[in-house]
Order: structure tokens, then C-alpha cells, then sequence
């Protein structure tokens, strides 16, 4: 047991922290939110050159052959900034796919791609009818000549609106929950049949309607194996958990400094608010939440690249629930401990807030994970 | 003793009811039922349809249209209004400044204002709080100075619901900074928005909603003749106001609008293979919140039977456990809407569903499962936070 | 909708606080439950003499014709005085039985005992296997020439090792969990083949385990119908709860008044603890609890002759949860606020605790009426 | 960064839980397993049998028989014992006393105590608490006067653990009562429970138990060498002990013990026709502790990790946020086992399940259901109430 960083890695701590306190303002991110992508493309570039976009890939194609506690640690400081870019989508998301299943042709053209920045890419798998199902997947893929063609629609795909290339999972055999029927493919964004309706979600970051309509696409468009998708979906998943975990780990710091600050300096009645012993121990309690919550995250990084299943997905379901849980706790009492204007669109705690709300209902929710755990209690 | 409505209040219930189906645009219905808010003409509509039918201002004295209601006739009225739903009572006009006005108003006062506040000729909002003052009302700093038959106005009032779209606002104003307590030296202004001087700003709310504003008063020149009772003593009626019509605080309608709502959509999304009404987990939270319904409703029923038997017009401290738990169940509810939504409740499409002419790109339901959780949060804060309300159980009751 | 007592109500409540401040101390307690009997026969005496006894059984047998909210006003007040005589197994439970499937005959002997206070009666149903199950009886009544036969034992007979005479549910026909072949019988406690251990109860009441091994009865032993017993244990177990519900108020009303004395009274650092605002929020979610309690507690009440099946067993199912969760809550806290002499015999806190404690696991904890109200989402 | 056990550690952890099934008698496991506590001469043998081996004082120093674990092996140790379960180490004699001695004693009382303290030759108890003091330990009373070569001790001890079968205490007294603060003027005493003039008087708990006492002292004669450390500096001894070996105080092989037993129950109750096991709302109850345990296990794992690295010796008060949700995961530990033997559960007959020979008159399991849950109410009172560790965790990190 160790929980001692690299020095590389608090290098890599502090680099980041010292971009974003100097240019990711709660005042900078609403600029870049304003801006026709919903994001800076400025920051994007700064992300590539402090080697960021490449963190998790092979020195082979440039990257920095980091782990899963790398980008634990950069999504720490993302999600005290509220970081608007799409790094999940396109590095951890598309990018575990990718190291995954993709070729080496595939790695080779893509990879090097996104880590100098030129390349964004989504992850495409939910459907409207799906919830939190990772089987049921109705988008087909049918084999022609020369290639495949798609059909169906995807739905909130996390900055699918911006994506060069989009990876999207599709049913090549099988019924609706059919996990063996499920095959991934590279699809461009651009490419002919490919609809796109992009809107801004509740927390500000981008996603997108994805339809497809008859598709063709090559049959060097196939990520992995025919039929060998759900696999590969699921490590995407847990990849996405756990950066995410970390990212609320971040936020609930910042919205435990932030109110206590607010706790310190809010007068009323003629004292600060914070001597409240009611309010000092709601504080207490949502300091213990964010180490509780902490700790998951902790676990879920951990696990990202643990080889037995059956651990695995058991600690991914007990650190979700756990992150979710303290996650929704923090930030519902870090605006009801602001009161008013913790309320308002205008200041920053809100923002924090919706962030988490968005993590508690991506990649399943506590009831999911719940139900999960529940299933093997006998 | 028996909890049980009688045949009487039974008929009462049917007749509003039917009164409600018979005149509420459906169409307003069915947008409400998802969570979505009527429009200014929608509420001023429907108010002067209840005006007409004689229920626009039920608390107020009859010789100004109010009605003879028993306390169990009023809250089965709210009731019908919020289950319905249909839109409230416009609050400010006739729960907050009617019986204030009925009470402390001049006869000139009264003869004009009443009557346009019932049919919503006028829309009031309320100018109490300010920056930096939150709970701690009475310190508020807008300062009316007085100039002859009139008050010079300058200062800012913050939390202004629906100024934007109102014609009067009653204010507490600062009449004598040096007065010994700062609950004294305060008054009560009635001010015409129109007056030049004042500014409306919006504060859009993390539901992405505009229901609130900051006003600003800029040497706002107001007759003396709009001061509500005496100067100096707009503090009593400020208590006045905050003690009235608690009857309905607990909103206990719109909590069970909420779970109805959350149950339907349940039938209508698949989890696990199945519709989510299915899952264990959700029929426990819905079983769960069905118990807290049923015991504040209960509860709420007998605090109001115990004021209907007081009458010493002082607020019964047990109104605190009706808003606590009030909005303990709106928030519970409201999140189960949002769970039930899941990831299609996540982005911001409400306007966007049918922009696109006749292609929804999501189910009816998805725009509108995170507005509510995100909204009520302020359940919990506004009216006094839960934690000002525990203060005055224990005051009140406990003595501690 | 009538919140009102009558006089004569008000006057019930009021004669019963007053026996019970004279005679029911907490100091007198302790003597009445080292008695042999763990219950003190003079005050079953001042019970029927003051018509307690009677209360909700016909004129016609001695009775005083009152209701459930009679009996909910008089288990208030022993609630709050924490009655350990066997009212509720002979007036509530037994009582129930015999009146609503009593024959005339059964009434005519059995009744005015009660009333008068000669007879003591139990309500033995429970199983060791069954758990909460009403319809789970294995004990077999078989049909002899002149009566019949009954094998099998009972569990957790509230006040069973007292009772006179035994209301018994035994199968007559069907399986283990079949709702229609359970039939009831009056079975005198000292029949031959009768065993009967009894024991105390966490709460300081007292219980049996009953075994029955070929005892015979005769014909005039049958109460009801063969095969009718079923829907007579619902009804007998609402009036339990009903009557327990109320008790339960009582004694949460206590509790939280004399968790508030300690609060004004103990002093802590140069100060009484109630002025801790934490401790004074607690105390307010206390109040709260209890009325909410009160109001469940009142809605049984109210349930008890509801003709209507569906709607008397959902809001039955409410209440138990209702003043369950409500008495738990208060309970709980009224230890901790406490502190360590909450957590002794000699003081009166931990009695009431465990009092509150049995009521949640009497007729159907919490879980069992929630699943009762899950099955109903659909 | 790793959050998992090392190979040593694993082999560490085998290796205790070899020791514990090699020596452990196996029927004790068994009644400890059902929540049982062991005997006074259980307890005894089992610390004899680590003394043996060189584990029965692990936090002392290595002269006095110490360990030389980290602090990951001692968390490991811990949590193999109360998942045996094991009996613990005596506390008052190992974490309390012995460090204490071995830091404030004197040569000759360290030569004498402390290797009898190890082996349980003397069984200690702690005099600290005392009526109305409560959590405001420093306003103790009990008074030590100086005559000559002894103290004479008149006063009152409560909530003192184990008194009735201790050969010793160590208690803090009242030296000068004229102290300017009350925290100065306390001395630090070990007395010998057979000295005349010390009454035993029993308090038995809500579960039927007797493990507290009441201890008086009526002109106690207490030799001056029995003093550790100097006159009137007890308090400083006393927050020495308080602020010792944290690890552990989460408890957390007892909660996850306890829900071990709690399902392997509900394995053998039929709930609606099948095992409770299966019911949905348990399992999900159980889904919950589960994700709870967990992450508590993580967050005590780093807590000791960061207190490995500092070496200030004052106590971290992250092991506030340790006790408050160990003794919540205790609570909702006990809950579920009693909610678990349901009606089985409310007699008192652990005792006399097997009075009647070879017929017992319940399932074995019936019997320990409801004292867990009685008895662990306790847990979230005693060693500083949680509602105390909320105001630590403010002033040591929040600062409001």
C-alpha cells in the first residue's frame, strides 16, 4: 500500500494547477463557453503542448505512457477549473477504445493526431431508449461489399458535436440486449448520412444527437472484432468513471473551500454565519463526504487496469455509488449553506453543482450500480 | 375525531375540481403537469377566471371579495389548484399585500388597490430583501427620504421575483437610519414600477430560468400617500404579511404532482430490460415518499384545524415543520423526476424540443426532469431556510 | 375532517393519566416487573374497575361500546407510562378476535370475564419459520369425532404465559403459506398438552413459546369458521397496530419531553448542553418525528373499521412505516442526546427505547410494509 | 500510488489469520461470531498466547516488548482480530496504560507494570469520567489530598469500564483545587482496586450487560510513588493517552463481522416464502454498507498512511471523520442484524436458550440479535460523542 506520488507526478500536478489558476478563471471559462464551440480552442493547444492530449498513449505514437493516476490527477484539477474541453471524450473515452481494440494502423493515424491537438474524437454508444443498458443497442451495422453500412441514432454523446471521428458501437447480430451482436467502428464526422444536433447540457459541457443514416463506412473502419465490442465498451466505461470521479473530487474541494470561505465572511444577525454550530457540522459532514469520496476515486483508478473482471466491476459499482453519493451531498449542501446566491447562474458554486449532478447520471447511476451490487448478495 | 373529509368537503373538492376542468386551457395543463411554468397571460387569465367565479381572494374580508371558506375548504382549494395543476393564486397580489392592505390600508388605498390586485390588473412583487441582508431582514439599508408629499427612494432590493414583469412593487424602505432598533425606522411603500429611477436587472437561476432580479432605486420620487400605516412601523406590517395564509406552505399538491409525475415517466423509460416502474429500487423510493406525503398531509390537516380554533392571528410555529418537511418532499420528489430522467435528462432542450418543427429529437418528457431539481434546491432557502425554521421550533416550541 | 374529542374522551384521558401519574412511576414500574407475574394484578384490578377493560366491547357484555380512537387515547397514556399489563393480547388482540368472529355464546362467557377482569387472554398466531407471513401456519388442527386436534407451536405469544384462555391459528387444510386453509380456536391455557414456556421481552412485557402436542378440544372451541381465520388475523393485527402505534406516540412524547429537561438541566462546559445549536436542531427533528407519528399513529386509528379492504391495508401499511421510522428516529436520538446515562437500566430512557424497539418488529417491521407498498407502483 | 496490499503486507495478514486459527479456540470464535463477548479468562489467555509470540503490545516501544510493524502491518493486525473475530487486545492495559508508562514512568514503575500490564498479570480499568462531567472531562472533582507518603482519595468514578473484575486503575484525580484553570492541578494516580475503601458498584446496560461501573473512593490511601509523572501535570499524561493509537478506531473488522452475520442469517430466515436473503430490500441495505465499508477502508488506509509520515505526535484529526463513520457503520451493522432476526430477536433468552438442556427453545442465531444493536448505541457516545469529533474535525480543519 502507497498512496506517495512520482515526482513526475506532482510535476504534473502543479503544471496543470498553474495553467488553469492563471487562465482557467471562473471568469475565463464563461468567455469560452461563449464561444461558438462551447470551448476554447486555445486551451485545447495549451493542453496539447503540456503534453496532456497524450498522457495515456505509447511513447510509439508520441504519447506519455501514463496511467490511470495521471489522468486522475489532471481530471482533479479539471474539475476544480470546470474545464470545459472535450479531453474526456476524445482522450479518455474514444482514446481507451482506441488503445484497446484499434490496430495499429489505426493507432498510428489517429493517436499522434490527438496528441498534437488536431484531432477530437467522441464515443457514441448510448441510445434514447437504452438509459444506462450497455447491451441494448439497436444502431445497426450490416456487412456490404466492400465495407459496412450503419443505421440507427446515438444520443447524448459527450461532445459528438465537435468530433473528428466518432467511435460508435453497433449491432451486427442479435437481439436488442444481445451483448455477443456488438461490433465499434471509426466513423468521421463528416461522413455522408452522418446528422449531427449539437446543444450545451445542463453543466455547460457540449454533446450531441448523433443519427446515421445508411453509412458506409470501409472495412478499415472496424475498431476490434467483429461481434468483440462489449468488452471494450465496458473498460471504456470504467475508463470514463474514473476519470470523472476524479474531476468531482476536484469540484468538491473547490466547493468546500468555496463555502467555507462564504461560511467565514457572510455576516448576519451580526456574526459570520460559519459561528452556526449547525452549519459548522454540515461542513464537517460535507468535508468527510469529499474524503470519503476521495478514497473511491482512489479505487477506481486503481482498478481501471486490474485484470480480474469480477473485481473489477465490483469495485467500479462501489466506487460509483460512492463518488455519486458524496458528490450529491457536497454540492446540494454547498448551495443550501450559500443560500440565494448559490442559486444563481451568475456564481460559480451552481456550476459546480450541475457538473456533478451530470456525473451522477453518466455511465449508470447510483441506483444502477445499487442494483448491481445488490444482484450479488446471497 | 375523524380524519376524513366530510360529504360537505367532499362536494367542495368535486366542485373545484370540476371548475378547474371546465376552465383551465388543457393545453396549459399538460405543459404544467412536465414541470413547465405558466406564462404572465396564462396566470392573469386564469386569475381573473377564478375573479369572475368569486375565488380570486379567498382570505381576504368578504366586503372585498373574500371568501367564507373554512380552513379545510381553503387548503382542499389549494390542493385542487396545485394537484391539477393549474397556476397558483398569484402570491404576491393575493395572499401577501391583499389582507396587509384589508388590514392597514386607507380607505382610499383600499378602494383602489384591492380590487385591481384581485383581477390582476396589477401585479405586485415584493421588495424585501436585500444584498447582504438574507435572514436577517430587518437590517436592510434602502433609505426613503422624506421631501415633502414625497419619499426619495434610493438603495437595492435583491431575490425580487417577477419584477420583471410587474406594475407595483411594496417595499420595505429605511424612513430613519437613527432609529434605536433596526426594526424601527422602517416603512412600508407602495411604488408604481413605472417611476423613473428604477432599474430591473435580471439573476438568472442554475435551472437556466429568469424568475428572479435585483431592483435598483435611483432618487425614485414616491407619494407619501403610497405609505402602507404609519412611518416608522412598517415592521408590524412586514410581520403581518410573513404571518399570514400558511395554509398551503407545505405545497404538498405539487410534491404529489411531482411523484405522479416521476411514476409516469417510470412506465415510460426501459431499464434493465423492463419499464424502471418495474425496479425495486424506484418502487421503494416511490413507497418511501408515499409515507412522507401521507403523514405531513395528516399533519398539515391538524395544524390547520388547530388555528381554525386560535385566533390570536399569531403564526403557529408548527407552520415551520409544514415548510421543512414541505420542502424536504418537493426536493425528494424532484429528484426522483430527475433520476427517472436519467442521462436524457441531462441536456438543455426544453426550448429546443420542437424547434425543430416537427421532429422532436428527444421524448416530450426529457426536456423538463432537471429543471425541477435544479429549481427546488431553493425550496430549502427561500421563506426563511429549514435551518432559520428549526430556529423557531426551537424557540417557539421547544425552549431551548 | 374532526380533530375534536368528545367529553366523554376528554375524560377517559384524563382519569387514565391520573391512575398512571398516582400509581404508574417509574419507580413503581420497576416493582410491578419484579413481580412474579412480570405485571402487577392490583393495577389490572384498577383497570377494570375503571372500564378499561371493557372499553371496546358491547353494553350488552358489560362493555362500554367504544372505538378505536377510545383505545388509541387510553395506549397514549400507557404508552407514556409503559403499561407492561397484558392489555393489548387481552383486549386489543384476543378481544378482536372474539368480537368480530365470536359467537354469541363465546361472547356471552368470555367477555364479561374480560371486562371484570378475571380473564386474561393471548392472541398466539406467530411461528418461529414465519416471520412477519400472517398466511405461514404450520400448527394443524385435525378433525376428531367430537372436536379436534391441535399439533404444533407458537412463538413470541405476547403475554401468553399469563393468558387464561389462547386464540389459536392452526391449519385446517392447504399448504404451508395458503391463505384459506387457516382456522381459529379457543384453546384453554392449561389444556392438557399445552406447554408453555414464557420469557421476558427485550422491552421488560412478557412473551411465550407454546407448544401444543394432541390437545383436544371440543367442537364449541372453533371461533369462526373453518377455513375463515385468515382475514380475522388482518384485522386483529391492524387493531395491534393501531393500539401499539399509539402507545408508541406516548412514548416518544416522553421521551422527547424528558430528553428536553435533560437538555436544559445538564450542564457541560459552563453551560446547558440545550443551548448547543446542533443539539437544538436534533431536538427539533425529534418534535418533529413525533408529530408526524401522531398524525400515522392517528390515521390507524382511523383505519381500524374501514369497511373498505384495499384502502385499509394500504394505509395500514403507511402508518406501521410512518410511526415505525417516526419512533426509531426519536428513540435513537434520545439516547444519544443522553449520553452515556441513556444507555443504562436504572434510567428511563433505554425502557422506552426498547419499547419503541419491539413495536417496529410487532405485526411487520418496516421493510416487510414497504415492500407491501412497492408492490403497488406500477 | 497503490492502494493495494503489498505482497509482504498479504503475507503479514496470512500469517496472523494462520495464528488466529491455530490458537484461537474455536468455540469462542463461534459465540464472538454471534455477538458473544468473551470471558475475563478468555480474555486472559489470548492476550498471553500474543504475549508469547511477541504480539501483545505492538504500539510500545521494542524495550518493553513493542512491535516494530508499520503502520499498515498494525492497521492489517487490528482488523484480522475483529474479523475473526478475536478478542481484542485489552485496551486499558495495552493502548491506554502502556504507552503512557513507557513514556511518563518512572524506571522502577516501567519495570514493574509494565511486562505485568503485557501479560495480563494485572488487569487494568480507566477512573476518568466522573457524574457531571461528561464530555467536560477536566471538571473532575475527585480529590487527592498529600499526607505524607500518600494521597487520600475521596471521590466518584462512572462509566468505568470492566471495574468489577480490574486488579487496577489508573485514574486522574484532583490535586490542588485552587488551580487557575481547571485542566491544571490534576495528578495522574495508579491505584490498586483491592486498596480499602473502594466500592464497586454495577451499571448494567439497555442490552442486560454488565461491562460499566460506578467506583467510589472513601479515604483512599494511594502510596506517592503510584503517581506517574508530576504533581498536578495529569492532564498532560491524560491527553498523551487520549491522543494514542487511533488505528483502529474505525472498527471496521467488527462492522464488516457484523454484516457477515447479519446476511448468514438472513440465509436461514424465510421472509414471503423464500430466504431473506433474497429479498430485494435487504440485499439493497446490504449493497449500501457494503459501498460504505469500503470506502472507509481506503479512507483509514490513508489516514494512517499520512500519520506514518508525520511524526509531530499529536493526533490527526482525521481520526475524528474514523470514529464518527465507524461507529455509524456500527450502528447500521447492528441495525440490520436485529432488523434481520425480526420477532426472534426481542426476547431475552440468549441466556437461556440451552437452560433446558439438549431442547433449545429458539434458532441459536435468536438469541444475540437485538444486544448488538442495544449495546452499540453506545458507540457513537463514548470516547468523545460524534457530535464532540464534528466540533474537532471544525476547529482542527475547518477552522469556522
Amino acid at each position: 500500500m502507497d498512496f506517495d506520488l512520482t515526482d513526475d507526478q506532482k510535476l504534473l500536478t502543479d503544471s496543470v494547477a498553474r495553467l488553469l489558476g492563471d487562465r482557467y478563471t471562473f471568469e475565463a471559462r464563461k468567455g469560452f463557453q461563449k464561444q461558438d464551440a462551447g470551448w476554447s480552442a486555445d486551451m485545447w493547444g495549451q493542453f496539447a503542448e503540456m503534453g496532456l492530449l497524450g498522457l495515456p498513449f505509447d511513447e510509439a505514437y508520441g504519447g506519455f505512457g501514463g496511467g490511470a493516476v495521471d489522468i486522475m490527477l489532471v481530471m482533479e484539477q479539471f474539475g476544480k477549473a470546470l474545464v470545459l474541453e472535450p479531453y474526456l471524450a476524445t482522450v479518455v473515452l474514444a482514446g481507451t477504445a482506441l488503445r484497446i481494440a484499434g490496430s495499429e494502423a489505426q493507432k498510428s493515424a489517429i493517436l499522434p493526431e490527438i496528441v498534437g491537438g488536431a484531432m477530437k474524437l467522441a464515443f457514441a454508444h448510448g441510445e434514447q431508449g437504452a438509459r444506462y443498458d450497455l447491451s441494448d443497442v439497436t444502431t445497426s451495422a450490416r456487412k456490404a461489399a466492400d465495407g459496412w453500412v450503419i443505421d440507427g441514432a446515438k444520443s447524448v454523446v459527450l461532445h459528438g458535436d465537435c468530433a473528428d471521428k466518432i467511435v460508435v458501437s453497433a449491432r451486427t447480430s442479435g437481439g436488442r440486449n444481445d451483448e455477443a451482436g456488438i461490433t465499434l467502428f471509426m466513423v468521421d464526422g463528416t461522413a455522408k448520412g452522418v446528422t449531427r444536433r449539437g446543444y450545451q447540457l445542463r453543466d455547460g459541457t457540449r454533446a450531441a444527437e448523433i443519427s446515421f443514416a445508411s453509412v458506409e463506412i470501409g472495412d478499415d473502419a472496424l475498431l476490434g472484432t467483429v461481434g468483440g465490442g462489449f468488452p471494450v465498451i465496458g473498460r471504456v466505461v470504467e475508463a470514463g468513471i474514473s476519470a470523472m470521479s476524479a474531476e468531482v473530487v476536484g469540484s468538491m474541494d473547490r466547493m468546500l473551500d468555496v463555502t467555507l470561505d462564504y461560511l467565514r465572511t457572510r455576516q448576519q444577525f451580526g456574526k459570520a454565519i460559519g459561528e452556526n454550530q449547525v452549519l459548522q457540522h454540515k461542513a464537517a459532514d460535507m468535508l468527510m463526504s469529499t474524503e470519503q469520496g476521495r478514497s473511491m476515486s482512489m479505487l477506481a483508478a486503481m482498478m481501471v487496469d486490474e485484470a480480474d473482471d469480477a473485481e473489477r466491476v465490483r469495485n467500479f459499482a462501489l466506487a460509483k455509488v460512492g463518488v455519486g453519493q458524496a458528490g450529491r451531498f457536497v454540492s446540494q449542501n454547498a448551495v443550501q449553506l450559500h443560500g440565494g446566491i448559490g442559486m444563481t447562474e451568475e456564481y460559480l458554486i451552481g456550476h459546480y453543482f450541475r457538473r456533478v449532478m451530470m456525473f451522477e447520471h453518466s455511465f449508470g447511476d447510483t441506483a444502477y450500480y445499487l442494483n448491481k451490487l445488490a444482484d450479488q448478495v446471497h | 375525531m375523524d380524519l376524513r373529509f366530510t360529504a360537505e368537503e367532499i362536494a367542495w373538492r368535486d366542485e373545484v375540481r370540476a371548475f378547474i376542468d371546465a376552465e383551465l386551457d388543457p393545453a396549459l395543463r399538460e405543459r404544467m403537469r412536465v414541470g413547465f411554468g405558466p406564462t404572465k397571460q396564462e396566470t392573469i387569465d386564469w386569475q381573473r377566471k377564478l375573479n369572475k367565479k368569486g375565488w380570486a381572494c379567498p382570505g381576504w374580508p368578504t366586503e372585498w371579495g373574500g371568501a367564507t371558506w373554512t380552513p379545510v375548504q381553503r387548503l382542499i382549494f389549494n390542493e385542487a389548484i396545485q394537484s391539477a395543476p393549474a397556476p397558483d393564486l398569484q402570491g404576491f397580489n393575493i395572499t401577501m399585500l391583499g389582507p396587509v392592505l384589508a388590514h392597514f390600508g386607507t380607505p382610499e388605498q383600499k378602494a383602489y388597490f384591492l380590487p385591481r390586485a384581485a383581477n390582476l390588473d396589477d401585479w405586485w412583487c415584493q421588495g424585501f430583501s436585500e444584498p447582504g441582508a438574507g435572514s436577517d431582514l430587518a437590517s436592510l439599508k434602502t433609505a426613503a427620504k422624506r421631501e415633502g408629499d414625497f419619499y426619495i427612494v434610493n438603495g437595492q432590493k435583491i431575490w425580487t421575483s417577477t419584477a420583471h414583469m410587474a406594475d407595483w412593487i411594496f417595499a420595505l424602505v429605511r424612513t430613519d437610519p437613527n432609529a434605536r432598533k433596526k426594526q424601527e425606522g422602517i416603512s412600508f411603500l407602495l411604488i408604481d414600477m413605472k417611476t423613473p429611477g428604477i432599474t430591473v436587472r435580471p439573476i438568472i437561476s442554475i435551472d437556466g430560468s429568469h424568475h428572479l432580479n435585483e431592483v435598483f432605486f435611483d432618487d425614485v420620487k414616491v407619494p407619501v400617500h403610497q405609505r402602507v400605516y404609519e412611518e416608522n412601523r412598517g415592521w408590524d406590517v412586514a410581520k403581518y404579511l410573513l404571518g399570514n395564509e400558511r395554509s398551503g406552505i407545505a405545497r404538498l399538491g405539487k410534491s404529489r404532482a411531482n411523484l405522479e409525475f416521476a411514476v409516469d415517466t417510470a412506465r415510460q423509460v426501459r431499464s434493465g430490460g423492463a419499464p424502471l416502474v418495474e425496479d425495486r429500487g424506484f418502487r421503494h423510493r416511490v413507497a418511501q415518499i408515499e409515507v412522507d406525503i401521507k403523514a405531513l398531509e395528516l399533519t398539515q390537516m391538524r395544524v390547520i384545524a388547530a388555528a381554525s380554533k386560535k385566533s390570536d392571528g399569531k403564526p403557529d410555529p408548527f407552520s415551520s415543520l409544514l415548510k421543512i418537511k414541505g420542502t424536504e418532499l418537493l426536493q425528494a420528489t424532484s429528484e426522483l423526476i430527475m433520476d427517472t430522467g436519467g442521462p436524457m435528462a441531462m441536456p438543455i432542450w426544453a426550448s429546443e424540443l420542437h424547434a425543430l418543427g416537427n421532429e422532436p429529437i428527444a421524448p416530450e418528457w426529457a426536456g423538463y426532469m432537471a429543471a425541477p431539481y435544479l429549481m427546488l434546491r431553493a425550496a430549502s432557502i427561500y421563506g426563511g431556510t429549514n435551518e432559520i425554521q428549526r430556529n423557531i421550533l426551537n424557540k417557539a416550541v421547544l425552549r431551548l
